[in-house]
């Protein structure tokens, strides 16, 4: 059987409805619905276009075919009972542009793909970064800042300012997704998982939990377990006034660890050679030398005391070498790891005033 | 007692140490002799004997620490 | 004519006798068309189960803020429904069930190779499906059908008593795909070779080395899990050294593959189906085949898509999205020559291909959306959302359960003797269309608009899409009743089917229906590939299959 | 032996007898069959060993804080006494091909021997390491959980052979027709085989 003009003419639709579907994608109000609150999100909905456009034309092809053969050779009234089809069992030339075509076209995906996924991973932190870090809990967020003590229960972010933000759980995995951010990322115990991206517009967009969490997933709050969690876009000025109140307000709230049993330690005779070979021996099973997202069961100490994008130690309190001692002291529970108290590790007073030492030393 | 079973681990190295030889030398004649043997159990049987062959290798460099893993008490 | 069967003794003439008693006939029955059949009801039982869990779903996602079901027991139900649907519908129906009825026959063969372990097989479903529901009794499973810990750590006791149930259906799989597995390599009718084979062979025999591997590595999770549950060993949780990252990886590596167990016999299926109704071989037979292996390889190696979000290493990232987005090829090259085969055929619509023709175009929109997730950038936005939900939905209830029903309607008459009616049919498939797509369509823009899945309550913005898909979803129930009424009411009622009621050129359709016990009287020989409507049938020694005379005589043991 | 010597004359009346086709085929299924089932054991194993490699390198560092020491020396001589029973298996299905049945029962039950002698040694190990499963963390669930899988694999091995023996005492393989002894002599050497990885990524590595 030849190609008839029915089937050219079927071509032609097809090819026009095809070209009719790329012209919406590329041009479909997607801001419109969802704005972009980071830059990011731009880059993800250019790839979110390619992929419809060449999606629906696909679509378009093989349904405009499959409802023209299906139109053009059913059986008629007319068409005798031993009727046959056309004996045709494969035409190499075919068979061969088909497969050719799609690989292609995995290729340029795949090219675009990883393109992207390189300006998305996230890449080391720039001076100017705003370190946050959101930890999950059944069922609510909380959130840490840099300078403020604790956890706090809203997040909110300065317009234009790069974050480089760190998450944890808890208890079980939650996730952090911001539909208008674009970006999602798994908030599993015991890891420390990053994204990277640059709010570009003021607003409040919903924070959405997408790992299945227990009872009330589908209504994980902020830490304030008052509101649905959102996340706050601000400009710079009341960003700062909002960092300030909450700074002063969370001043005083209670730590995550037991208060410290009093005992007074003079950290000023540590030796940081002793305090080396002690954290080979005590610490280096859970803590790495590296940055602080290198986690093994708690965080990698390198520069611990002198790294401007933690200002804070895990429990919130700013990073001084009396604090220090403070969690070693007294041990620490949280999502970043649990760490044993002194009386646990085996460690005397003068071990930490060592360690301390060793660990202000680290640059 | 710590002088009892540090003697009971060198005996059980020397034992170790010779009849891994003995295992080592068996399966390797008796893998020479099935090598042309046909059939699709016979080569599983070879593949295995080789790999008989090969725990034997590893046991008596076990037993003579060349191989010690971490977490092993020597 | 009168001459019995001459016995030269190898397993083709090696009959078991005729069996004797309700007992052995239907119940603890080796044979394996008896065998499929059973997968088949117990299957349709679990269908009802899952959809009648699907439609509580849909009820409690009427409403934005829920309030039809406390959220625990919408945890409990999804959970159940996914798990069943899964490891207690569609796997069991496309392998066991169909796999079990026509596969031994379309190869010439009497039986399966073990048919012993074929019967054990088949009885430890029923028994592990009745395991998983008394799991409700002791406080269901809730943690979604992929039970990741921690959560799953934190489940009521039924989660162990799941992670049992599924193991055990689990060997169940693992012993029917060793079975088909030496049963395609061994006992092929003379000439019957590999590329004269029908392609649903093809497409059990790939599936077969997945259900055997695959499921093993799945059985090893769940038997990790229960360990951790009930002995304490921290394989899973992070306060003890374990990674809940493990879990994921363990099991992905195991239902990425499943996936392709549950659409490589489908596409067995409508290979069928299609030259049958279009009078014509089917288009590109080794490209199909082909690419059929070629997916059960990739099937392997991309399990880790699932966990993009998860904090895995960017550099285990990449190879995992390139070889995902490699499989979208093979399958591209079946879904063209599929319509291909379609031109210049005389098209038939019965319900069977009308099924067949709805496949092409649902498992088309689930498997661009599935190149859509491949891409790691896009992923991030759409993982865990209704997108998901869509896209696995498009795939499994487009996809395979669609390419079940055609091999129903198809195989039905061979299973019963009796037609289905075609007009309940045509009806069915109407509606199974108009509710599939109405169900589950928008949740592909739900999803991108950030609606996440496993939600007990959602954003009221949400709302009006969400009972769109839920009327919709009635219709669909409603077609699947319809279908398995027609079934029930045809046994009595169907008009007879006589041996060939398609004209079909496969060996299940030159001998009598139902199939009598011993298959066939003569094995035949096999001289060409089974789709050439244009040359007499390529078969030698089926002469005597519809005569009346004797059977062969079982072989003295 | 007495016993053996009995029904080796029971058996010796037959032993000329010519395998079918029928036994030919179905033979070939049957040991087909028996090697897929050992790959699916291997995919059983095989995801235990990832488990416990992905647990040791992701975690804090092996060994883990806390955990026993194993017995290298004890554990060298329990491996060599394994892969000796795997010689030994091989001899007797060795013996029983050039049809020597009083050998293949002395064979076979050197075998079941080292193999016991292989389990106590186990559970000598069990006890000096002296920790339980579930309180012994991570190391426990790699080195109880796979080692325990193992263990019960030759214990269930064991009572194989054993069955085994007694089908053969009582005639129900003869020189030509043993098909089961073959499956069972796979069974053994797949445990040994298997042994060598777990020794091997526990004691070495």
């Amino acid at each position: 059987m030849k190609l008839d003009r029915g089937f050219w003419t079927a071509t032609a639709v097809i090819v026009l409805l095809g070209l009719v579907a790329i012209f919406f994608w590329v041009y479909a109000p997607i801001t419109g619905l969802m704005p972009e609150a980071v830059d990011r999100a731009r880059q993800i909905d250019l790839l979110y276009r390619f992929l419809a456009a060449s999606g629906t034309a696909l679509l378009i092809a093989v349904f405009g075919y499959i409802l023209y053969f299906v139109f053009r050779f059913r059986r008629r009234k007319d068409t005798p009972a031993d009727a046959i089809g056309l004996q045709i069992h494969d035409n190499h030339k075919l068979e061969f542009w088909w497969t050719l075509i799609p690989s292609m076209y995995i290729l340029v995906l795949a090219i675009i793909s990883v393109n992207l996924f390189f300006q998305i991973e996230p890449v080391n932190a720039q001076g100017n970064t705003l370190v946050v870090e959101a930890l999950g809990h059944q069922w609510f967020y909380t959130f840490r800042y840099p300078g403020i003590h604790g956890e706090v229960g809203e997040m909110h972010l300065p317009v234009n300012q790069p974050v480089t933000l760190h998450v944890s759980a808890y208890d079980v995995i939650h996730s952090f997704w911001v539909p208008d951010m674009r970006l999602k990322v798994d908030m599993v115990p015991g890891l420390i998982n990053t994204l990277v991206f640059t709010p570009t517009r003021v607003g409040r967009y919903e924070l959405e939990c997408t790992e299945f969490c227990g009872t009330f997933h589908g209504d994980m709050r902020s830490g304030t377990q008052q509101d649905k969690a959102y996340v706050y876009i601000d400009p710079p000025g009341k960003y700062k006034a909002w960092y300030d109140a909450t700074q002063k307000a969370q001043a005083n709230a209670s730590d995550a660890v037991q208060v410290s049993s009093g005992a007074s330690l003079d950290l000023s005779k540590g030796d940081p050679a002793a305090g080396k070979t002690l954290f080979q021996t005590k610490c280096s099973a859970c803590h790495a030398l590296g940055p602080f997202d290198k986690k093994i069961v708690g965080p990698g100490l390198m520069g611990v005391l002198h790294d401007p994008a933690h200002p804070n130690l895990v429990n919130g309190d700013k990073a001084t070498p009396e604090n220090v001692a403070k969690i070693l002291q007294n041990g620490f529970s949280g999502p970043m790891g649990t760490m044993p108290n002194q009386t646990a590790n085996g460690i005397s007073d003068k071990d930490i005033a060592n360690l301390v030492a060793y660990l202000n030393s680290l640059k | 007692m710590e002088g009892i079973s540090a003697t009971v681990a060198h005996v059980e190295r020397i034992f170790a140490f010779a009849f891994g030889i003995v295992v080592l030398l068996v399966a390797s004649v008796a893998l020479k002799n099935d090598w042309k043997s046909k059939g699709l159990e016979n080569q599983v049987f070879k593949m295995m004997l080789a790999l008989l062959a090969l725990g034997a290798f590893l046991a008596i460099l076990a037993s003579v620490n060349v191989l010690v893993g971490k977490g092993v008490e020597i | 004519m009168a001459v019995a069967a001459v016995h030269s003794g190898g397993l083709a003439d090696h009959i078991h006798p005729e069996p004797q008693g309700f007992l052995r006939k239907y119940v603890f029955s080796i044979d394996h068309k008896i065998i499929g059949v059973q997968y088949l009801v117990t299957c349709g039982i679990f269908m009802i189960l899952a959809g009648a869990l699907a439609e509580l779903i849909r009820v409690q996602l009427m409403r934005a803020n829920g309030g039809f079901m406390t959220p625990d027991t919408y945890n409990a139900v999804f959970t159940m429904h996914g798990s069943t649907m899964v490891w207690f519908m569609i796997i069991p129906l496309l392998t066991g069930a169909f796999g079990n009825l026509v596969m031994p026959v379309q190869i010439g063969a009497r039986d399966v190779a073990f048919p012993w372990l074929n019967m054990i097989a088949y009885w430890i479903f029923p028994v592990a499906g009745l395991m998983l529901y008394s799991s409700f009794l002791m406080g269901a499973p809730v943690a979604g059908w992929t039970e990741y810990p921690p959560m799953s750590l934190q489940g009521a006791p039924g989660t162990s008593m799941w992670c049992a149930a599924v193991f055990l259906v689990g060997i169940g799989s693992t012993m029917t795909g060793m079975n088909f597995l030496v049963t395609i390599l061994k006992m092929r009718a003379p000439g019957m070779t590999f590329t004269r084979m029908p392609l649903f062979v093809w497409g059990q025999f790939v599936t077969a080395p997945l259900l055997m591997i695959a499921t093993t590595a799945l059985g090893a999770a769940l038997a990790a899990l229960f360990i951790q549950r009930e002995f304490g060993v921290p394989f899973f949780d992070p306060t003890k050294g374990g990674s809940p990252l493990l879990w994921q990886h363990m099991f992905w590596f195991y239902s990425h593959p499943a996936v392709y167990i549950m659409i490589l016999p489908a596409f067995g299926i409508i290979s069928e189906v299609f030259p049958t109704f279009a009078r014509k071989p089917i288009f590109g037979y080794k490209m199909i085949a082909f690419s059929s292996c070629a997916i059960a390889i990739l099937g392997f190696m991309v399990w880790a898509h699932h966990m993009f979000t998860s904090g895995m290493a960017p550099t285990l990232q990449l190879p995992f999205m390139v070889l995902t987005m490699l499989i979208a090829i093979p399958t591209g090259v079946k879904i063209f020559s599929w319509t291909t085969t379609l031109f210049g055929g005389v098209l038939e619509f019965s319900t069977a291909m009308l099924y067949s023709i709805g496949f092409l175009m649902l498992f088309t929109i689930g498997g661009v959306t599935g190149v859509f997730l491949a891409a790691v950038p896009f992923d991030l936005h759409a993982h865990g959302t209704y997108f998901i939900v869509a896209h696995f939905h498009y795939v499994i209830a487009g996809g395979s359960i669609m390419g079940a029903l055609a091999g129903l309607y198809f195989w039905y008459p061979k299973m019963t003797g009796r037609m289905m009616s075609e007009r309940a049919g045509k009806w069915s498939f109407w509606l199974y269309m108009i509710g599939m797509n109405g169900t589950f369509l928008p949740m592909h823009w739900l999803g991108l608009w950030g609606m996440p899945r496993r939600y007990a309550v959602y954003d009221p913005q949400f709302q009006t899409w969400n009972q769109i898909e839920s009327w919709f979803s009635f219709v669909m129930t409603a077609s699947i009743l319809l279908t398995m009424i027609n079934a029930i009411i045809s046994l009595k009622t169907g008009k007879k089917a006589g041996p060939n009621p398609w004209k079909a050129r496969t060996l299940e359709w030159q001998i009598p229906s139902p199939m009598p016990y011993y298959n066939f009287k003569h094995i035949p020989s096999v001289f060409s590939a089974p789709y050439d409507f244009a040359e007499p049938l390529p078969y030698r020694g089926l002469e005597e299959e519809l005569t009346d005379s004797p059977p062969p005589v079982p072989a003295a043991h | 032996m007495a016993v053996a010597s009995v029904s080796q004359a029971g058996i010796v009346g037959r032993h000329h007898e010519e395998p079918d086709q029928l036994y030919v085929e179905t033979r070939e299924l049957r040991v087909q069959g028996f090697l897929l089932f050992m790959v699916s054991d291997l995919v059983l194993f095989s995801s235990f060993i990832f488990a416990y490699l992905y647990l040791r390198n992701t975690g804090q560092g092996w060994p883990p804080p806390g955990a026993p020491k194993l017995d290298l020396a004890l554990a060298a001589i329990n491996s060599v006494i394994l892969f000796g029973s795997g010689a030994t298996m091989h001899f007797a299905l060795e013996n029983w091909k050039h049809r020597n049945f009083m050998k293949f029962a002395n064979w076979i039950i050197a075998t079941i021997v080292l193999g016991a002698m292989f389990l106590s040694g186990q559970i000598v190990e069990y006890a000096k390491l002296a920790v339980g499963w579930g309180s012994s963390g991570i190391f426990g669930a790699g080195f109880f959980t796979l080692t325990g899988m193992h263990g019960f694999h030759v214990f269930c091995g064991i009572i194989y052979l054993t069955v085994l023996l007694l089908q053969a005492l009582q005639g129900k393989y003869t020189f030509t027709k043993y098909t089961g002894l073959t499956l069972g002599t796979l069974y053994w050497h797949f445990v040994d085989v298997i042994w060598v990885v777990l020794f091997s990524i526990f004691y070495l590595y």
